[in-house]
């Protein structure tokens, strides 16, 4: 089926037409927040993407397509060679070497790194294992064949920095002090982030792939919503990528701009928290998901911006993919959540789990949409005869339950958004199916079914796309029905802009490609 | 020793040992107020060995008064420490949003100063239609949160009239000052309400008083009597009490901050206490603590200075 | 006769109540000649104030009259109001009771007395400086050159009210309306002031409306009395001659109860033991000085006196001169200094240490403190208070005991049984003191200390409570020690006297000797400033030249924000 | 979030002057009982459960079946509210009983004790006031977790000074009057001292400083549920649904917040006239 199918009304547009006007000043809100740090390989946020390059370049409509590298493709099974364009320059001018792209690429071998994951069966000794074979080539040798590794270098997993900025910088590297040396539309002159003010980046005159029309391009930080919505409709603020869907009605009303909204591999979801209590028992799972009405969820919560989503996988990360059609089959195979309080509470009953001990939901604080997703639980909980209590955690404390075990004692749920950068089904199910040691991060329940273990490592190690999907279809067909993530709702990707600007990426790729590259005036 | 010499170095002394003790309970409080762990790691994913090297980095596991005076050594050497977030000295985060806070103060000051003493004056010296009319809308203002009167203003000014900006700072200089209006007023609202019956309650007193009677018989223009015997001599009070008040102001900015996005010091802290940034909480606890406690022995000494009678008089309690 | 200055002409006043005003002042009437003095005497709360703040313009918001105030003829009422204020400004001059509190803290004398001179008369600021010192020495004030600098709270009480009579001279004015302006000030004090305005009136034929409710002193310093009662005047009579000419009942029982009239009642002190022995007490304090830093005061300085079982002492002296200080070190309610302080052979130089120690003091020694208004709980009924002082002695007394000990003293004092459940509220200020009295007498005391237990009372009061006094002493044997600036209440009731001055003893002797025969220099002026019939105020002495200490005790109302 | 000092004057003249036109204190009276009362038997008046879900449409206007209407996850306004009463006006009523407990028992110390007894709770009581309210309630919802508690600890501590002040110079007063050292020189007990006559003597000041600190604490505690740090979710209370409307507010659906907010005011301006009234009274006790 047409994942826009059942949202006729919604047309969905994952780029705007390119700008034809130059324009001095924009200012762009990030909703996430300030990060912390910009280095590509620590952090996962809005404006890396418009100031370093990956190595591939990934398409609105989460295609592919060669970006600094001419061409990334397997030669062998285990051996990955990486031919660069000689075309192009840091900020500072001096041409990318194939050394300052290997070094980009070991930072990732470093298991801090966010897309360590993604680097898993690259041979670890960083010399060996990604070496600069040529002026314009590296080459990175594999312990076994990994069918997701093109994927990831498409993402922030393949950005490229300058090696000898990067050494000298060393863990001040993407602060607000040492800064950063990458080949981006957008340049990040030192001192220009203000650290708790706002970060602001220039155009770069010389952007092998034609300068941006946006002069300076600054962006400040507004993490509620309310806010945020005024400041876009009075046009204090130029645009925002992921604004809340409860604002919908004020940013669809009149204003300085138009909501635009795209798609995107973001949704909704629970999980368990620990390997003991209800939480951890699918039977609960599986009943409080049987409890909650997926069509009033998606109208309460995302105000009817987004999609009943059927599994973790969404759609759209493999629309794009060669072996689409197996995907979409796969996917289309699996039941339809459906509301059944008399199964739901059956299975409550089934479980043998003391339903007189309250179970507890952790929640970020500040969001009301994850306000109103544990309100939303906590009220099917109680129709099938569970008790749920919320537990509204400030953002510290809830970055804590991702590593910190000790913290998420007393937890039996986490409620997340999460959401996919780049192309790929594994990284989702690799993440919280496989066992702790496997790479299985988020398994928290301690969830491990050898079958399902068998055949995403068979997807992964899958030569030939073909056999990678059959055997990711296998091991989803059997992990869907286990709710190790409830999956609530799928969500677009929406993003407000001024009227007098176009050309933003608008889909969820802007999470790894330079959305603001063709911005500018209409 | 000339007595105001001494009462001033008095001053000094309590207003110092003050200082000391509430940072001794602010530092040792916010140690407990999270786990600053995630916020070090800087969005990474922390091993444990990462934990471990970062407890030890930032002397996590010391006792509490060893890093109190590691702290109070360090910070008297003008180093107050580096937010855990930013990676940056806290001074450099803080200065710039406090210049935000310091001029939302000083538009929410005037505003308290012409609405709120002006109305306070007007209906102590006119009474009777405008004396009430008045005194219903400060027992209104007075009943009215601050975050609701920014709401209200939100949805007027960004929903209906569109005047004046209700979101972030602005740029300096005209913008800004356009930018704070409406925080400013929504700040106001309460303390406007707040000092206008104070002033009012002190003026009549003073008006009902024997020595304004006296003047009074002996046929002093009411002008002057006004000028020179009730307000001069209500000043005083009116005067500590809008000082206390002004200098509450920089702590209950926080939600006119949070409410229109202006990023100052007190937005910072509530940002800050979020992401268990405790050096950034303890600093700007401590700023707001010491601005508290300046201002208020300045209104004091500036009432004493008034109050020729008082000098050496108040005791330092 | 010429056309008087100020006539007042039926005048009623109203106060605003909830519902219909109320009416406070019925149909006064009485006017003041050129160059007169007429006073104006009744008990407390009879009207007098309201009336003359009617002429002053200075009723309270909300308050109406009907009636005429006419100043030379001229009815106020008819005045349109920028000439009306003018005309207070410079023919009325208004003196008041507190000059304390109706001088501006915050502004130096200096101001205070130019204040009208530049800003009604546009006199220039240096003559109307040279003007206000020249009043200055005109109401005696020494060095009036510093004083200008000065601020109120630097003057005492008897300087004040000279600078406050100065001030209101510096317009000229015809007519001075004078409410109780020598209230607050002890005897020699309220002489000097008094003899100011004597002369003032000599040299400016200044006219006077003169409030007061000592009848002796209105008979020496008027020429007509206006007596008042319940808001109306109720006869007016010849200075001179009021004792003779008085028809009305309620100024009869007013003259008739002056104390010099009444008998002495001395009884024979017994000689032995002396019960109560102090030597040479000293106290001193830490005082703010008037300019900057501290000083230090000596209250009681190098004080001897012994009292006998059923005797009765007085000491006297003017204000401030550490009578009450040497009181409170007896009954333990302040340290001293230095000194033996012993009863019935005991030492009580330091104050009690414990609860039991306290009660056993309790019940030999009592005090009656100065103001009945504040010495009882207000929110404790007459039964309760005395129960409570009866159990402090007999916890365990039975209900009926305790009745019939409560009627025992409500005896002893004269106080109607029906009284009992009122609280101090609904008590005149002689009942109140009886109460107070009544409470000191629970504990069967040896030693009743008062505190100038009558000087905050209307004369008839007075003699009522003294009476009272000299027989419960009789009647019980218990001795007194009492304390007062007012020498016809020693003559009264007290058999040894001792004469304090700053701190020191002056004098002392039987009660006898003293008031006859006075030797001491400063007993005799005492003697000399009591206002009597015949009696002229004359200027004796220089005004006090530093102010009085102020006082930092606790007792002091704190002035709390 | 604001701690207003309770100063001398504080209480409008027209406000006391309303309290002696005895029909608008009898309003007051009247919307503050009913409002006490509602917040008692809230939970068994309320025609819906409070949290739940989808009773009516979400964000819906006012109906006959949901006279306030309905908030943005389709609960019934009208039963937030009657159950939000019971901590909207219980919990400043325990701010004001933990701070006039603690600030009187304060106080009390220092007036009957003095000397250095007396300077250390000075010098306490001005560091607890020199911290600002907000940095409190940062602090205890650190150390109680989130709920009604920490905020309702926080603001009783920031609320001790005023309090303790107040209460002091009315004790030292009350002290140095002569009764109390005729009760001395009568043989009365200390405790007797302080328990029979100071303590009484005290009550009208501080139940006119305890009408007043509840308007006060009304409006902190929603300010602090307003900040996030409040009461937690689902459990309504006026201050947090407030907060939470304020997002629909803009979008038109102004009931959510709108009724909260009302309700917030009529109580604090009823209060403040009682406090008044009751001001009034005490002031007219002390003559
Ligand atoms: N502001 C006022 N409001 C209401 N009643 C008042 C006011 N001022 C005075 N009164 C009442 O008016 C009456 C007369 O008061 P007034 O002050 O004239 O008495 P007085 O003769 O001067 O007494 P005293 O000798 O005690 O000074 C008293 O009953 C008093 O209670
Ligand atoms: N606690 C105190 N601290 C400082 N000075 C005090 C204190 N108590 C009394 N004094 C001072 O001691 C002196 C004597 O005071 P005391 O009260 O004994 O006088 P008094 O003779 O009773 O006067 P009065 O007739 O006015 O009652 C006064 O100057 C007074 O100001
Ligand atoms: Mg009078
Ligand atoms: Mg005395
Ligand atoms: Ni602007």
């Amino acid at each position: 089926a047409d994942p826009d199918g059942d949202t006729a009304e919604i047309t969905l547009v994952d780029v705007l037409p390119a700008a034809t006007q130059p324009v001095d000043d924009v200012t762009w809100a990030i909703v996430e927040g300030e990060p912390a740090t910009l280095n590509p390989a620590a952090s996962a946020n809005l404006i890396v993407p418009n100031l370093c390059d990956n190595l591939l370049s990934l398409q609105p409509d989460f295609s592919i397509a060669p970006g600094i590298a001419e061409s990334a493709e397997f030669v062998d099974p285990v051996t990955f060679v990486i031919t660069l364009r000689d075309d192009v320059a840091f900020w500072d001018g001096s041409p990318v070497t194939a050394e300052d792209v290997a070094w980009s690429l070991q930072q990732n071998l470093n298991p801090a790194s966010q897309w360590f994951g993604a680097f898993a069966l690259v041979v670890p000794d960083a010399a060996a294992g990604i070496v600069a074979t040529g002026p314009n080539e590296v080459t990175v040798h594999f312990v076994a064949p990994d069918s997701t590794f093109r994927d990831a270098i498409a993402g922030q997993g393949g950005a490229v920095m300058q090696k000898a900025f990067g050494e000298a910088a060393g863990q001040a590297l993407g602060t607000p002090e040492a800064g950063l040396m990458c080949t981006g539309p957008y340049e990040l002159a030192p001192g220009a982030w203000t650290p708790g003010g706002d970060i602001v980046t220039t155009a770069n005159e010389q952007y092998w792939n034609g300068a941006p029309l946006v002069k300076t391009l600054t962006y400040t930080f507004v993490s509620d919503s309310s806010t945020l919505a005024t400041a876009l409709t009075q046009g204090e603020i130029d645009g925002a990528i992921n604004v809340s869907p409860g604002a919908r009605a004020v940013l669809e009303g009149d204003g300085a701009g138009t909501l635009t909204v795209g798609h995107s591999t973001a949704s909704y979801s629970f999980g368990p928290a620990s390997a003991t209590g209800a939480g951890a028992n699918p039977k609960i799972r599986e009943a409080l998901s049987l409890a909650i009405d997926r069509d009033q969820y998606l109208e309460t919560v995302a105000n009817g911006l987004g999609t009943v989503q059927k599994t973790i996988v969404p759609e759209f990360s493999f629309q794009a993919m060669t072996e689409a059609p197996i995907y979409q089959a796969g996917y289309d195979a699996l039941a339809e959540p459906k509301v059944d309080l008399d199964a739901a509470k059956a299975l409550v009953e089934e479980s043998g789990e003391d339903t007189s001990v309250p179970l507890v939901v952790a929640v970020p604080a500040g969001a009301k949409e994850f306000a109103q997703t544990a309100t939303i639980m906590q009220s099917a909980a109680k129709q099938i005869g569970l008790d749920l209590e919320i537990d509204e955690m400030q953002a510290a404390d809830f970055g804590a339950l991702f590593y910190d075990p000790t913290k998420r004692e007393g937890i039996d749920f986490v409620a997340t958004q999460g959401y996919l950068e780049t192309p790929g089904v594994l990284g989702y199910p690799s993440l919280f199916m496989l066992p702790a040691d496997q790479g299985g991060v988020f398994n928290w329940s301690g969830y491990d079914n050898p079958e399902v273990t068998q055949h995403l490592q068979a997807a992964r190690n899958a030569v030939d796309e073909k056999t990678a999907a059959d055997e990711f279809v296998a091991a989803q067909e059997i992990f869907a029905q286990d709710y190790l993530q409830v999956t609530l709702a799928g969500t677009y990707q929406l993003t407000y802009l001024n009227d007098d600007l176009t050309g933003v990426t608008t889909s969820v790729a802007a999470y790894s490609s330079p959305w603001a590259l063709h911005l500018g005036g209409e | 020793m000339n007595a105001m010499t001494r009462m001033l170095l008095e001053r000094l002394g309590g207003l110092l040992l003050t200082l000391f003790l509430a940072s001794i309970v602010i530092y040792s409080a916010v140690l407990l107020t999270g786990d600053p762990i995630a916020a070090l790691a800087g969005g990474a994913k922390p091993t444990p060995e990462l934990i471990d090297q970062i407890r030890l980095e930032y002397h996590l596991d010391d006792p509490v008064w060893a890093r109190y005076w590691d702290w109070l050594t360090s910070a008297f050497q003008g180093d107050f420490g580096r937010s855990f977030v930013y990676k940056t000295d806290v001074m450099t985060l803080v200065a710039p949003r406090f210049v935000i806070t310091l001029q939302l103060v000083m538009v929410t000051v005037l505003l308290i100063l012409v609405f709120g003493v002006g109305s306070g004056v007007v209906a102590a010296m006119r009474g009777g239609a405008v004396d009430r009319t008045v005194g219903v809308l400060t027992s209104l203002g007075m009943a009215l949160p601050t975050f609701v009167v920014a709401i209200l203003l939100i949805w007027i000014f960004a929903k209906t009239l569109g005047w004046f900006p209700v979101y972030g700072e602005g740029d300096a200089g005209w913008d800004r000052l356009w930018h704070l209006v409406l925080p400013a007023v929504s700040l106001a609202v309460l303390f406007v309400a707040y000092i206008s019956r104070v002033t009012r309650g002190s003026l009549v007193a003073q008006l009902q008083s024997e020595h304004v009677d006296t003047a009074r018989v002996r046929g002093i223009p009411r002008s002057r009597i006004f000028g020179v015997h009730v307000f001069r001599n209500a000043s005083p009070q009116i005067l500590a009490i809008t000082g206390t008040t002004i200098a509450g102001l920089f702590a209950a900015s926080a939600i006119a901050e949070v409410a229109f996005g202006l990023g100052g010091i007190g937005s910072l802290l509530v940002q800050a206490a979020a992401r268990a940034d405790l050096p950034v909480v303890q600093i700007v606890s401590l700023l707001l603590v010491t601005i508290f406690v300046v201002l208020n022995a300045a209104a004091d000494l500036w009432s004493a200075l008034i109050d020729p009678t008082s000098v050496g008089g108040r005791s330092a309690a | 006769m010429t056309r008087p200055v100020l006539e007042i002409d039926a005048l009623d006043i109203f106060a605003p109540t909830a519902g219909d005003p109320r009416q406070l002042v019925f149909a006064s009437t009485l006017d003041v000649g050129r160059g007169e003095a007429v006073g104006l005497v009744g008990e407390s709360g009879s009207g007098k104030t309201l009336t003359v703040r009617a002429v002053a313009g200075l009723l309270p918001e909300g308050f109406t009259t009907v009636g005429g105030i006419r100043i030379d003829g001229r009815d106020v009422g008819d005045m349109p109001a920028r000439e009306l204020r003018d005309l207070r400004a410079r023919r009325l001059g208004m003196v008041f009771q507190t000059p304390r509190a109706h001088l501006n803290p915050l502004r130096t004398i200096g101001d205070f007395m130019t204040e009208a001179l530049v800003h009604v008369a546009g006199t220039k600021p240096a003559a109307a400086n040279r003007r206000a010192l020249d009043l200055l020495d005109e109401v005696g004030i020494s060095d009036p050159g510093r004083r200008l600098r000065q601020y109120p709270a630097e003057l005492s009480g008897g300087l004040l009210q000279r600078v406050m009579i100065a001030a209101t001279l510096a317009m000229d004015p015809d007519i001075l309306l004078a409410d109780e302006i020598t209230t607050a000030l002890d005897v020699t004090t309220q002489e000097e002031v008094m003899a100011v305005i004597a002369d003032l009136r000599t040299h400016r034929e200044l006219s006077m409306l003169f409030i007061t409710h000592d009848l002796a002193l209105a008979g020496a310093v008027c020429d007509r009395v206006n007596v008042m009662q319940h808001g109306r005047i109720v006869e007016t009579l010849r200075a001179k001659t009021m004792r003779e000419n008085a028809r009305e009942e309620y100024t009869k029982t007013l003259m008739a109860a002056s104390l010099d009239e009444a008998p002495p009642m001395r009884a024979a002190g017994d000689e032995g033991e002396p019960m109560l022995r102090i030597e040479r007490l000293r106290k001193s304090y830490r005082v703010r000085r008037a300019g900057r830093g501290k000083e230090t005061l000596v209250a009681v300085d190098d004080v001897s006196l012994q009292l006998r079982r059923g005797g009765s002492l007085g000491i006297v002296g003017e204000s401030g001169s550490g009578k009450t200080t040497a009181a409170r070190i007896v009954v333990g309610l302040e340290r001293a200094d230095s000194g033996v302080v012993a009863v019935g052979g005991k030492d009580w130089s330091t104050p009690a240490r414990g609860g039991r120690e306290r009660r056993r003091r309790a019940k030999i020694a009592q005090m009656v403190f100065q103001d009945p208004y504040q010495s009882l709980d207000r929110r404790q009924t007459v039964r309760q208070c005395l129960t409570e002082a009866i159990r402090v002695h007999r916890p365990r007394e039975t209900r009926a005991e305790l009745d019939r000990r409560i009627g025992e003293l409500m005896g002893h004092v004269r106080l109607e049984e029906a009284l009992l459940d009122q609280r101090p509220r609904a008590l005149s200020g002689g009942q109140r003191q009886r109460v107070a009295i009544a409470r000191a007498l629970a504990a069967d005391p040896v030693l009743l200390v008062l505190d100038e237990a009558v000087s905050a009372l209307d004369v008839t009061t007075q003699v009522e409570i003294l009476t009272l006094l000299d027989d419960i002493r009789r009647s019980t044997g218990v001795a007194l020690l009492m304390i007062t600036h007012d020498l016809t209440v020693i003559r009264r009731l007290c058999d040894h006297v001792i004469v304090m001055r700053q701190g020191r003893v002056e004098e002392h002797g039987t009660a006898t000797d003293i008031l006859d025969a006075p030797q001491a220099e400063y007993t005799r002026l005492l003697l000399d400033s009591i206002p009597r019939a015949g009696w002229t105020p004359r200027r004796r002495r220089l005004g006090r030249t530093s102010s009085l200490a102020t006082v930092t005790r606790s007792t002091q109302t704190q002035n709390g924000r | 979030m604001s701690v207003v000092q309770i100063a001398n004057g504080a209480v409008p003249a027209v406000a006391r002057r309303a309290a002696k036109r005895d029909w608008v204190f009898r309003i007051a009276l009247i919307v503050f009982g009913v409002i006490a009362v509602l917040a008692a038997i809230g939970p068994w008046i309320a025609p819906y459960d409070p949290t739940e879900l989808y009773v009516g449409p979400v964000n819906g206007a006012s109906s006959l079946a949901h006279p306030l209407g309905t908030d943005d996850v389709g609960r019934d306004i009208l039963s937030r509210v009657l159950v939000g009463a019971g901590a909207s006006v219980f919990a400043p009523i325990g701010v004001v009983l933990l701070s006039t407990l603690a600030g009187v028992a304060l106080a009390l110390a220092a007036a009957w004790f003095g000397g250095w007894v007396s300077g250390g709770i000075a010098r306490l009581i001005d560091v607890i006031f020199a911290i600002p309210g907000i940095v409190i309630a940062v602090l205890a919802v650190a150390v109680f977790g989130k709920g009604l508690l920490a905020p309702v600890v926080a603001l009783s501590i920031a609320y001790i000074p005023v309090v303790a002040r107040l209460v002091r110079t009315a004790a030292s007063r009350e002290l140095g009057k002569p009764y109390t050292a005729a009760l001395r020189v009568q043989g009365v007990s200390s405790p007797a001292i302080c328990f029979r006559h100071l303590v009484p003597a005290l009550v009208p000041v501080v139940a006119a400083q305890t009408a007043i600190g509840f308007g006060y604490a009304m409006l902190d505690l929603s300010a602090i549920s307003y900040l996030g740090l409040g009461q937690q979710p689902p459990a309504p209370d006026w201050g947090s649904m407030i907060a939470a409307g304020q997002a629909g507010l803009l979008s038109g659906a102004f009931e959510q917040s709108v009724y909260p907010a009302i309700l917030v005011v009529v109580t604090v301006l009823a209060v403040g006239v009682i406090g008044a009234r009751v001001t009034t009274w005490a002031e007219e006790k002390e003559r």
